[in-house]
């Protein structure tokens, strides 16, 4: 019966010591799936954040304070992405909250934010119900594109086949997945009203066996296809259905939403990648045409920075996300979260890919991405996107 | 009175109990002998509704309860001990023969007064007259082997039951433990007014307490009778009592 | 609908079963002979899928290196299984099923975080093997060749299996102790050593088909916990214990996955939950197994 | 003396009101944190003390509890967020709604012995999983069910002492009076004659069948019982975690409750609380060095399976009877 005891005991001794100082360093709370299929995106999503606060630090910090990023594994989970959120409010204390990958993850934890009322800054999640009017709050902010937009830039480029008659989706079976499909097939019916859509496969994010789907796909015989697969999802697929005769049935003709056309996802399938599709990415990384200066010099620190080879297409949007909570902190003059929610919406700042603007409304930027064929570059050991594009042209869509 | 008419059972094609017959009157103290796998379990395990009969039929006081679940035939009034010891041994021995009066009396639906306060005074009078009242705090799963064996007892006579059905009720105890449990057990048929019928595998027992006794051989009915008479009956002699 | 496209969805379960065949059947053997059902049986698969990676990282780039490394990882499995075995599970024997149950659990979590201490948290991938990479037409559909070869290691298990356990002395002693344990103490035979070895063949089964299953699938933490449950259900549809009733078990398993996509889509995930249910409500011992 | 335990000082100390009024305390003295791990402490004491009454008083080895926990866990969240309705009505509904899932499912459950009884249990938890996770219109699917508001408890505030309380803090003092009364009602049905059944089928249902007893009604309804009490913790773990979702219904965690239960003892009543305490007090402790808790808890439990049955309460237990016995022996 010491139940009561030991807590009695935990208690007094006090574990949770309260931050005192001005000198304090301002705590981001950072959750980011770091191990399962997902681990593939969240690591460099995390690289770019610990970029951005290594830099920021240099230059002596916000308001004089350093940042600090407390990141967790999220497993990509809701509930576990959740209870870390709120155990970083409530054990660890942070101002502020970022990260998290998926779209099972951000909307729980905007809840938490909400409900603590903590600036909360998603970098990577794209569905919509993180940011429509019915899950809209002062402490939710996006860096990412959302899905609405991605569903237009695939249909603009699916609308381009002009022979595609029939159209199939594949997407994992969960909020950006089904908002994503949704979009797409929204867009498409308004580009292509003549093309149909013959089958629709909804696997479970970290399926570990796509085979019956890909086959009862292959069996609808369609033309192209839009898929929403991504990070370890998109490699199991492919494995088992390229040798399937999946994509030459298709003759390549798949746009994939989900970031697949990243340096991250390229490597992760290295010779197996199914060259010839279209993907995106926020940043292709090697760019064939004209690079932006700020990018070349980002490419650089990046790599310098995580001592690999090649950078990560991930690494950016997380790089933004410290950076415009790093604005918004200076903007609002101190670190309240009310004060900064305040501060954020219509702010401007600045990305190695151009300025983005928090839209006043619904808290997003609605970042286009760049969009390209992956194809096989002799100067490198894995697909590269050609000829990058942003998608769509006109991103005001609200 | 309890009868048996005609009861079979067989398991996959091996008869074990082939069409047995037998009727044991009200107060009356009887055996059913035989070799081991003469069919002796398996046929109190039928009658007590452990195992479903091929056919046959068995009665209490004229009412059929073939095929009864084994809690309805506990309830109706026939109590038994089972041949290997059959206890709640993580009980305290006053526990177990509270639980049993617990259980007869109807009370185990009753979630919210404390048990402990239930019969007392039968369980502790019982355990007096079994001869367990200084063992009643010890945990059951602790005590001797013949006094497990007494405690099997006392379970089911808090039941308290018109038919006694001892499987074996001195199997592993000691010529004397073995004295005195058939005494004790001829006592309480007397002073409950029990129909006793056991198994039992010393000849010299059987003989001495017995009224009746029913000779079991590869599942069938060889003989019954007195005890004198079984001693005279050449078949049994033969087959069981091993002579030639 | 097609029958070209019914036989493809026809193959394509049929692969499921038979990679789950091959992990369900060390399960079951093991279930049969000792009575436990061995949760931490789909970390030996786990454990199975890494050491065949780590040696075809070893062995890369010969042309037999994915060979060599799975037979390393199956071996290597069924050595720690030995191990576990030999010191831990021998003392459970006598004790309930909980503390079996508990104890195989526990496995579960140290081996996944011995995985995730080794290998990382990230997902790992070994392509198939060159002489399987390609694929093959049959009735107008692209087949792998290397699902073709899982198609055929299955059945030849099943059919070793089969021959071992029915036609020799080994294989008499195995049913003997599934039958009756105490008559096979009665009968002399040394029942540890038979316990180790169905332990040690089970292990080894499971770290085969682990390491068979890296060129389809990714190889993850938390690959382990998805897999055991899917060879419950296998193994309860067929019968626990009983060898080919898992083989038929992971056809239907595989079947009904594969045309519940089809039928149902949303819910061919509850559909083999619900039939395992159904099979255990309706037959505890299985489509194939006998009462115990 | 037979039967009724001697009236010692120290069984005369109302132990169980100390540690109730001690954890009453947390708010006041602790932090916010506190707070947070105590309610955590709380909802799993009561969730493994409804479990023990299934694997140590009847002898019921249920591999998916959680089952019952979730669903709990759902019918309180939807309808609190979906359709509005208020706590006092939601909470007794998670109740009722988990004994009734735990009346049909159980109905099946009990007709089968130990291992296919575990494998059934296990098989109706991940069908709940899998409809949390599949059926989105009503659960959330996999992002779950997140923002379901908590009880309306402004009324706390007319207490003296509790206006400064976050809501945090008076959820907690409400999910402790609420556990409490659980926990004293599963006490009592424990010693309950009713309960002294269960553990008579727990020993030896052969027996308890001839004593008289529906052995599968009584199983059944211990079933029942507890799945209600586990729907009740469900409900109040979905309030404090701020959301339900499917991965609370998967199957490792009717382990890690089990876990929960031994590591306390599960033959003792105040095992799987003291269990509950000792597993998140752990978790804490050891997630602030390594993130390879899994693997600790793994070395917990070979402990507890090789050296250390009885768990913390019977190693207590153990110790006051040694201590006890050489006293005796010094004293003779």
């Amino acid at each position: 019966m010491p139940r009561g005891y030991i807590v009695a005991l935990f208690c007094a001794t006090g574990v949770v010591s309260m931050p005192a100082s001005g000198a304090e360093p301002i705590k981001i709370g950072f959750p980011i799936p770091l191990s399962g299929p997902t681990a593939v995106y969240g690591e460099p999503v995390l690289k770019g954040a610990e970029l951005a606060v290594s830099e920021i630090n240099a230059k002596g910090g916000v308001l004089g304070r350093k940042l600090e990023l407390l990141s967790r594994d999220s497993k990509a989970n809701a509930d576990e992405a959740v209870r870390l959120a709120r155990e970083l409010i409530i054990k660890d204390n942070v101002d502020f909250l970022a990260g998290t990958l998926t779209s099972a993850e951000a909307p729980a934890v905007s809840t938490v934010a909400k409900e603590n009322k903590i600036v909360f800054i998603a970098p990577t999640s794209k569905s919509t119900i993180l940011t429509d009017p019915a899950h809209i709050h002062p402490y939710i902010f996006r860096v990412s594109s959302n899905t609405d937009v991605e569903g237009l830039a695939g249909a603009t480029l699916v609308a381009r086949w002009k022979d595609v008659k029939t159209v199939a989706t594949i997407a994992p079976d969960y909020a950006y997945g089904r908002d994503s499909i949704a979009a797409f097939k929204a867009s498409l019916k308004k580009l292509r009203p003549d093309i149909q859509i013959v089958d629709e496969q909804w696997p479970k994010l970290g399926e570990p066996d796509f085979t019956a789907f890909i086959t009862a796909q292959m069996g609808k015989k369609p033309d192209a296809v839009y898929c929403s697969l991504f990070a370890g999802d998109f490699v199991t697929f492919t494995k088992e259905a390229t040798p399937r005769g999946y994509f030459k049935a298709i003759a390549n003709r798949m746009v994939d939403g989900a970031e697949v056309g990243t340096t991250d996802e390229a490597q992760a399938l290295g010779g197996d990648y199914p060259y010839g599709i279209i993907s995106d990415s926020y940043d292709p990384v090697i760019f064939t045409g004209n690079e932006p200066p700020e990018h070349k010099k980002f490419i650089e620190d990046l790599k310098a920075f995580t001592k690999a080879k090649y950078a990560s297409g991930w690494s950016i949007v997380g790089y933004q996300a410290i950076y415009a909570l790093a604005d918004g902190i200076n903007r609002a003059g101190n670190t309240k979260s009310d004060d900064v929610a305040k501060a954020l919406p219509g702010m401007t700042f600045d990305t190695p890919v151009g300025k983005r603007t928090f839209s006043a409304k619904s808290h997003e930027t609605f970042a286009p991405e760049y969009w390209g064929v992956m194809v096989k570059e002799a100067a490198y050991p894995f697909a590269v996107m050609q000829n990058p594009e942003l998608l769509p042209p006109s991103t005001e869509t609200n | 009175m309890l009868e048996v008419r005609d009861l079979r059972k067989a398991f996959a094609g091996f008869v074990a109990v082939g069409g047995v017959s037998l009727t044991v009157e009200t107060r009356q103290i009887a055996a059913v002998i035989g070799p081991n796998g003469a069919g002796k379990s398996t046929l109190f395990n039928l009658i007590t509704g452990h195992i479903m009969p091929d056919g046959g039929r068995v009665l209490l006081d004229g009412r059929d309860i073939t095929g009864a679940a084994p809690h309805r035939i506990c309830r109706m009034g026939i109590g038994r001990s089972f041949q290997r010891t059959n206890i709640f041994a993580r009980l305290s021995v006053f526990e177990n023969v509270q639980a049993a009066f617990l259980a007869h009396r109807g009370r185990g639906a009753n979630f919210w007064a404390r048990s402990e306060d239930f019969y007392r005074d039968e369980t502790a009078g019982l355990l007096a007259s079994i001869g367990l009242d200084a063992h009643a705090d010890a945990i059951a799963g602790t005590l001797s082997y013949g006094n497990q064996k007494q405690l099997e007892l006392g379970i089911a006579l808090a039941s308290d039951p018109e038919v006694l059905l001892l499987d074996e009720p001195t199997a592993g105890m000691s010529a004397t433990e073995t004295r005195e449990t058939m005494q004790l057990l001829r006592r309480i048929a007397g002073e409950r007014g029990l129909t006793l019928l056991f198994t039992e595998h010393d000849m010299e027992v059987v003989f001495t307490i017995a009224a009746k006794i029913a000779v079991l051989h590869q599942g069938h009915l060889l003989a019954e009778g007195t005890p004198a008479e079984m001693r005279s009956d050449p078949e049994v002699r033969r087959v069981y009592l091993g002579e030639h | 609908m097609a029958p070209s496209f019914l036989f493809s969805q026809f193959m394509g379960g049929f692969t499921t079963a038979m990679f789950l065949f091959l992990i369900a059947s060390g399960l079951s053997l093991v279930f049969g002979v000792m009575r436990v059902i061995n949760f931490a049986h789909g970390s030996f698969y786990m454990l199975g899928a890494y050491l065949a990676w780590q040696g075809v990282q070893w062995l890369h780039p010969r042309a037999e290196a994915f060979w060599l490394a799975a037979l390393f990882a199956a071996l290597g499995v069924a050595l720690l299984g030995g191990i576990v075995e030999r010191l831990f599970f021998r003392h459970l024997y006598g004790r309930e099923e909980l503390y079996q149950l508990l104890f195989t659990y526990a496995l579960v979590l140290i081996l996944g975080d011995a995985a995730k201490f080794l290998w990382g948290t990230g997902q790992l991938s070994v392509s198939s093997p060159p002489v399987l990479a390609g694929s093959v037409e049959i009735f107008g559909t692209a087949q792998p060749l290397y699902n073709l070869f899982i198609m055929a290691v299955g059945p030849a298990i099943a059919l070793a299996g089969w021959f071992v356990l029915n036609r020799t002395g080994v294989g008499r002693l195995v049913r003997a102790a599934s039958y009756d344990r105490e008559m096979l103490d009665a009968l002399g035979a040394n029942v540890g050593s038979i316990y180790t070895g169905m332990f040690v063949f089970s292990s080894f089964l499971a770290g085969l088909s682990g390491a068979l299953v890296t060129p389809i699938q990714s190889i993850v933490p938390g690959m382990d916990v998805l897999i055991i449950v899917q060879a419950f259900i296998v193994v309860v549809i067929g019968g626990m214990g009983s060898f080919w009733g898992t083989f038929w078990g992971s056809v239907i398993y595989g079947q009904v996955l594969s045309f519940g996509i089809l039928i149902f889509p949303g819910f061919s995930l509850f559909s083999v939950f619900a039939l395992m249910a159904v099979i255990l409500i309706v037959r505890p011992w299985g489509l194939f197994g006998r009462p115990i | 003396m037979t039967g009724r335990r001697r009236a010692t000082l120290a069984s005369r100390i109302p132990w169980t009101l100390i540690v109730f009024l001690a954890a009453a305390t947390v708010p006041w003295i602790g932090s916010r944190y506190d707070t947070f791990l105590a309610s955590q402490i709380v909802i799993d004491a009561l969730f493994a003390v409804s479990l023990n009454l299934l694997l140590g008083t009847t002898g019921l080895v249920s591999f998916g509890h959680v089952a019952y926990f979730g669903v709990g866990a759902y019918v309180c969240g939807i309808l609190m967020k979906t359709y509005e309705v208020p706590f006092v009505l939601a909470f007794p509904a998670a109740g009722l709604g988990a004994a009734l899932f735990a009346l049909v499912s159980g109905y099946f459950c009990v007709r089968l012995q130990k291992l296919y009884f575990a494998m059934l249990t296990l098989a109706f938890s991940q069908i709940v999983w899998a409809i949390a996770y599949k059926w989105n219109d009503v659960t959330g699917g996999d992002q779950g069910l997140p923002e379901i508001p908590y009880p309306d408890l402004d009324w706390m505030s007319a207490i003296p002492g509790f206006g400064d309380l976050r809501i945090g803090d008076r959820f907690y003092l409400l999910t402790l009076v609420l556990v409490a009364l659980s926990i004293a009602a599963l006490r009592i049905i424990t010693r309950s004659p009713f309960g002294r059944m269960l553990t008579t089928i727990r020993d030896n249902p052969e027996r308890a069948a001839f004593i008289g007893l529906n052995v599968r009604a009584y199983q059944l309804a211990a079933f029942v019982v507890a799945g209600a009490f586990a729907g009740l913790a469900g409900a109040l773990y979905g309030l404090f975690s701020r959301g339900v979702f499917a991965d609370y219904v998967f199957w490792s965690k009717s382990a890690e409750v089990i876990i929960m239960t031994i590591l306390g003892g599960m033959d003792y009543f105040w095992g799987p609380p003291v269990g509950a305490l000792a597993l998140v007090w752990l978790n804490q402790q050891i997630t602030a060095y390594t993130e390879y808790w899994p693997f600790v808890l793994g070395a917990i439990l070979l402990v507890l399976l090789f050296a250390f049955t009885g768990g913390i309460v019977g190693g207590i237990v153990a110790g006051f009877r040694f201590a006890r016995y050489r006293l005796a022996r010094r004293d003779a």
